[in-house]
């Protein structure tokens, strides 16, 4: 330590884009995708803590669940599927976009990516509508003259908790995506700094992933299931 | 006993006094290891304190694995010891003997009430003889409570939504506290009582005199009124080809479910089976049950408990 | 090797104006408010925490007056039971969680990386708002009538029964989480890749260390608290049914959720007071630190075995027999690495050169209360002994012990011996030195009696308790005015040094560390230019001290 | 484009795209064959597989750094560990409480 005086290379002169605590335009990359990363791995386990209460009443009321699940609509449950795995692509084409330098392309891809991501949240709302018109929101007015009126309430409360706060990230990620197209239309984009636009993806694709286990949890346990 | 001060609770339960006895073995490691620290702590102050301002040590310390392997050792061999120790007698603690007298136990906000199999109800005070274990079902009407009798050592909490069990075996004539240990709102302080521990004749006696006027009706007969009341003996007749499962010899025997799996039906499978009857369908019936949540008390789901298990029958 | 002498140095600028540091290199609130400085993030916190603790201490005093006496003589019941609560939320989420970490830690890490700065400092600025939002709705749920459901929000009675301000506290908690994630996050990548030249993993300072393994549990744990309030908020407000027994729903399973988080918040708490022990040891013995090697490991075995051992809250509430053994079984291995580091701590003393100053004396009382706190933990892991102490004053006085003989104790260690860095300034050594010493006694005399208690069977949260138990109660509540003193005369002194105190050299310790390479306090971008670091941490054996300015003879 | 940094071709994103909607279309027609215990495991699998290859390629995962892989995989683990724990109470209350 004790030379500590002594420099390894004065950055007085800071390159653009390179934020004041950071080296070089390699340091700060690497710092913001590791970054992501660990705010990912954070997520992991939020969506993790209500995922655990789905897999424990799952395996107490496998049949409630199956005969709820049933109640949900699998056609629009798959066109949102394929509509968020299009999002992801083309979320994956922006990020190439800013790393060739196609500031228009960028611009495009990100765009339809918010579109992708509207349309789906479009069909959420139709889908919590129909459950309301249907006395399916727990609470007071729940009503299931099925079987297993009381386990269905849980099933019905993880379906909402589960993909309400999913529907929240996304409403989260068209925010960004917003400032981002703000952004890339102002050319602060290039081949040498696409920092948000890579970390957004980051965070795009991981919501993606939540609802690629969503999707079977909740659409499809019970399909084989006849009682 | 209630009210003389002393350092060290009462031991008047057979557990009390093997809980004690970890207790002061793991105690004696506790203060070896808190005054071995101290004490080298302090001698090193004293010996190795700075004399001059500018004073730097120059040798180099380099470790030692024979030291680090023997301080990550021993104490691991000594925790493993506190663990099968203790893992021992609250395995013991989780087992009551077959020939326990039985006791249900309800928490509510903020009150214990019990009743014994014969039928005598009692609250806040739960009169047992001495020398005899004791099982109790403890089940809760609102939020979490937990029965503790610090005198025997014990504690287990009464959690809505299922029946737990404890048991003791009271040694020593006497009164002993009874807390609530969970914290449980308002009056949570207020939830005491006591045990009270007799001599096996005064127990009888006292179990035999109940209020005046109202003789006692055992559990088991109240879940029979309960039950032919509710109409259940409708479908659960016992007869082939009923609509229901046979409830005979049903309680501790192995029920085949719907859903391919087994389950041994003790009091919470059938306490579940009682509130959300769908949710372990016995394989070969309909899911017709009606559902009884909210419609029975914890007393009432623990005297048809009671009285399913009084059935007599072959359930195999 | 080391062959720049290390000064004890001449205040900076002494006698003349101070050059520009990060406390005078700009005025105003605005200036401090947006500030993105984690040296001026860090006394914001200060500040913040300091309140909250004192909210706490309030909350705790007057808890310990009305036990003074069997009765419920100074509080109704509903009173006594919001004080006990707020206590626990404003002392858990609002003082221990954030108090090494988001002080000291946003202080000290990048100065110990050799950094400009954190990683991500706007990111730094949003946390220290987000706990600030978090702590005005704990502060709403008191102001408008408080909350009365213990810091643990245990189901059914947070979710259905409580009537009392359970939401806007939640919400607080919820969101202060997520400035805790931030901080976590921000130490991880800043220790990941703003390391200086030379500067490799076993040549950080243990502080480092700690606060590497404090974020991984920041970041891995605290999401599934914020998401179980989040549940316990929504099944509250909206009727939906997550633990509710009445649709089959299992309150047990909250306590699997909250304590997967909150037993190994107590790592968030003490791990970081293990970090801030290690360096002070070290320099007040001018010895490197015996074992560094396995105080590292043990700081990752820590922070990851703290993950599997939640269960042992749980013994007595109908959990599995089976699950029971295994966090049992579990728990007693998280022991060792505690063990490993009080012994590494005391071997290092052995032919050290032992500086009485202030800090070393929270260091060393840390060490010995740590000892208490962590081997009474014992009784409570072994599930014998757990089912009778289990929700008794012993489980009070245990962790009090580890969060308040150890993590404050070391907190206060650790503010002292870097005050001179932060503020500039030295403090006045003798009233340092009987404030630790009182707040090592007061401390004893409030918590040991409470072990007694809790033996001899006296429940939790309780107001009103039958009188065997009053004798041990008055016994503490005589040592917590005692601690109560200890507690207040720093806030005096340290307020007092901030303005009127000896000017600081940069390194008045004769303490290696990069921290002390640069003037007190530090200039905004901390160092001249970027250190490059050639030696391992501690390496006082080849510390050269030049005499400090006040030996020098003058003329 | 920095040294750190890969870019992956138009051509593998649009590849990885195709397969993840083949495997949607699988996941949902294999729901409604009855395999017993076996749906779960498929429908799961399949879920992982697809969760994986948008890890690895979308968001370049199997070009990053060895940490990267350990934040990817550790946070999993943890939320393994939380799962595998609670449910084995679960799993075994009725056999020995």
């Amino acid at each position: 330590m004790a030379e500590a005086l002594a420099s390894a290379h004065a950055p007085d002169v800071h390159v653009l884009h390179v934020a004041h605590q950071f080296d070089d335009a390699e340091q700060q990359w690497t710092a913001s995708t590791l970054g992501m990363w660990v705010f990912l791995a954070q997520e992991v386990l939020f969506f993790g803590g209500i995922f655990a209460v789905y897999v424990i009443y799952r395996t107490l009321y496998p049949d409630a669940f199956a005969v709820a699940s049933n109640h949900l609509d699998v056609a629009l449950g798959t066109f949102n599927t394929a509509v968020l795995i299009g999002s992801s692509l083309t979320m994956a084409l922006a990020v190439h976009a800013s790393q060739v330098g196609h500031r228009r392309a960028l611009v495009g891809w990100i765009l339809m990516t918010m579109l992708l991501g509207s349309v789906f949240l479009g069909v959420k709302v139709y889908e919590y509508a129909h459950k309301w018109h249907e006395h399916l929101v727990p609470g007071p007015w729940f009503q299931w003259h099925g079987e297993y009126p009381k386990q269905v309430e849980i099933f019905y409360s993880l379906y909402f908790g589960m993909t309400g706060l999913h529907a929240l990230h996304m409403v989260v990620g068209l925010g960004i995506m917003t400032w981002l197209v703000v952004a890339a239309r102002a050319g602060r984009f290039g081949p040498d700094y696409h920092n948000p636009v890579e970390i957004t993806g980051l965070y795009w694709h991981f919501v993606d992933i939540v609802w690629i286990f969503l999707f079977p949890l909740l659409y499809l346990i019970g399909r084989h299931w006849h009682p | 006993m209630i009210g003389k001060f002393s350092l060290i609770p009462p031991s008047a339960s057979t557990i009390a006094s093997d809980v004690d006895t970890l207790f002061w073995f793991i105690s004696a490691v506790t203060v070896f290891f808190s005054l071995l620290i101290a004490g080298t702590i302090i001698v090193f102050m004293v010996r190795f304190r700075r004399r001059r301002e500018d004073e730097v040590p120059r040798h180099e310390d380099h470790g030692s694995y024979a030291l680090e392997i023997a301080w990550t050792v021993i104490p691991f061999a000594l925790t493993m010891v506190m663990f099968f120790w203790g893992a021992s007698i609250y395995a013991n603690m989780k087992r009551p003997p077959d020939d326990a007298l039985h006791i249900n136990v309800v928490g509510k906000q903020w009150m214990w009430k019990a009743q014994h199999m014969e039928g005598r109800r009692e609250i806040n005070e739960i009169h047992v003889p001495v020398g005899r274990p004791i099982r109790l079902s403890i089940a809760s009407e609102d939020v979490i409570h937990s029965f503790y009798v610090p005198a025997f050592r014990i504690k287990q909490d009464a959690v809505p939504g299922r029946i737990n069990q404890a048991w003791f075996e009271a040694t020593t004539p006497g009164e002993y506290h009874l807390f609530c240990a969970e914290y449980c709102g308002t009056i949570h302080a207020g939830m005491i009582g006591k045990i009270v521990a007799m001599e096996p004749a005064a127990f009888q006696q006292w179990l035999a005199g109940g209020t005046p006027g109202a003789p006692a009706v055992p559990v088991a007969e109240l879940g029979r009124q309960q039950f032919e009341q509710r109409g259940c003996q409708t479908c659960h007749s016992g007869q082939p080809g009923a609509l229901g499962p046979a409830l005979g010899g049903l309680h501790g025997a192995s029920v085949p479910l719907a859903d391919g799996t087994t389950v041994i039906a003790d009091d919470n499978y059938l306490r579940e089976s009682i509130l959300n009857p769908h949710a372990k369908l016995v394989a070969g019936y309909s899911p017709i049950m009606p559902v009884y949540q909210g419609l029975l008390s914890e007393e009432q789901v623990m005297q048809l408990i009671a009285y399913i298990k009084s059935l007599p029958g072959d359930h195999s | 090797m080391s062959a720049a002498p290390i000064p004890h140095g001449e205040p900076a600028g002494a006698g003349a104006a101070r050059p520009t540091n990060y406390l005078n290199a700009d005025y105003g609130v605005r200036s401090w408010l947006l500030t993105v400085d984690h040296k001026r993030i860090a006394v914001l916190y200060l500040v913040s925490i300091t309140l909250f603790f004192l909210l706490g201490a309030a909350y705790a005093g007057a808890i310990r007056l009305e036990l003074l006496t069997p009765r419920g003589d100074v509080f109704g019941d509903d009173t006594y039971n919001k004080m006990f609560t707020m206590h626990g939320i404003a002392m858990v989420f609002f003082f221990l969680i954030p108090s090494i970490p988001a002080t000291l830690g946003n202080f000290l890490v990048p100065m110990m990386v050799g950094a400009r700065d954190l990683a991500f400092p706007r990111i730094n600025l949003l946390s220290w708002y987000l706990y600030m939002i978090g702590g005005l709705f704990a502060l709403g749920a008191m102001v408008i009538g408080g909350v009365d459901t213990g810091w643990t929000f245990y189901t059914p009675f947070s979710t259905a029964y409580a009537t009392t301000n359970v939401i806007p506290a939640a919400i607080g908690i919820f969101i202060a989480g997520f400035s805790s994630i931030l901080t976590g996050l921000n130490f991880i990548v800043t220790i990941h890749t703003m390391r200086a030249p030379g500067l490799t993993w076993f040549r950080m300072p243990l502080f480092l260390w700690a606060h590497y393994a404090t974020s991984l549990i920041m970041i891995l744990g605290t999401p599934v608290v914020a998401v179980t309030i989040l549940l316990v908020g929504l099944e509250r407000m909206f009727g939906l049914g997550f633990f509710d027994p009445r649709l089959g729903g299992d309150p047990v399973l909250f306590q699997h959720l909250f304590w997967f988080y909150s037993h190994p918040a107590v790592y968030i708490m003490i791990l970081p007071a293990q970090g801030v022990v290690s360096e002070l040891v070290c320099a007040f013995s001018r010895k490197r630190v015996f074992g560094y090697a396995f105080i590292c490991a043990s700081s990752l075995l820590i922070a990851v075995l703290g993950f599997l051992v939640w269960g042992h809250h749980m013994f007595t509430t109908g959990q599995s027999v089976y699950a029971g053994m295994i966090f049992s079984f579990l728990s007693m291995f998280v022991a060792i690495p505690s063990a490993v580091k009080v012994f590494n701590w005391t071997a290092t003393l052995y032919r050290g050169s032992i500086a009485w100053t202030a800090p070393m004396l929270y260091a060393l009382g840390f060490i010995g209360l740590f000892t208490v706190g962590g081997l009474t933990g014992l009784f409570l892991s072994t599930l014998g002994t757990d089912v009778h102490l289990h929700d008794t004053y012993f489980v009070v006085a245990h962790f009090h012990y580890v969060m308040v003989g150890g993590a404050v104790m070391a907190y206060l260690g650790g503010l002292h011996y870097w005050w001179p860095k932060i503020s500039g300034r030295l403090y006045p050594e003798a009233p340092a030195k009987i404030s630790a010493a009182l707040v090592f006694l007061g401390f004893n005399l409030t918590f040991f009696p409470q072990f007694v208690l809790g033996y001899m069977g006296m429940p939790r949260r309780y107001h009103v308790y039958v009188d065997e138990f009053q004798v041990l109660n008055v016994l503490s509540t005589a040592g917590a005015t005692i601690l109560g003193v200890g507690y207040i005369l720093p806030l005096f002194y340290l307020i007092w040094s901030f303005r009127y105190g000896e000017l600081a050299p940069p390194n008045p310790w004769g303490a290696t560390g990069l921290e002390w390479q640069t003037p007190s306090p530090p200039p905004t971008e901390n160092f001249v230019r970027t250190p490059v670091v050639t030696t391992d941490a501690y390496d006082y054996p080849h510390l050269e001290l030049l005499p400090s300015p006040k030996e020098v003879p003058v003329g | 484009m920095l040294k750190s940094e890969h870019m992956v071709g138009v051509g593998t994103y649009l590849t990885i795209f195709f397969a993840l909607m083949v495997l949607t279309a699988i996941t949902t027609a294999v729901a409604y064959v009855d395999l017993g215990v076996l749906n779960v495991v498929i429908m799961l699998a399949i879920a992982v597989t697809k969760a994986t290859m948008v890890v690895l390629w979308f968001m370049h995962l199997k070009f990053a750094t060895r940490l990267t892989w350990l934040w990817a995989f550790g946070s999993v683990v943890f939320f393994a560990i939380l799962v595998v724990i609670t449910l084995s109470d679960y799993l075994t209350r009725a056999v020995l409480s």
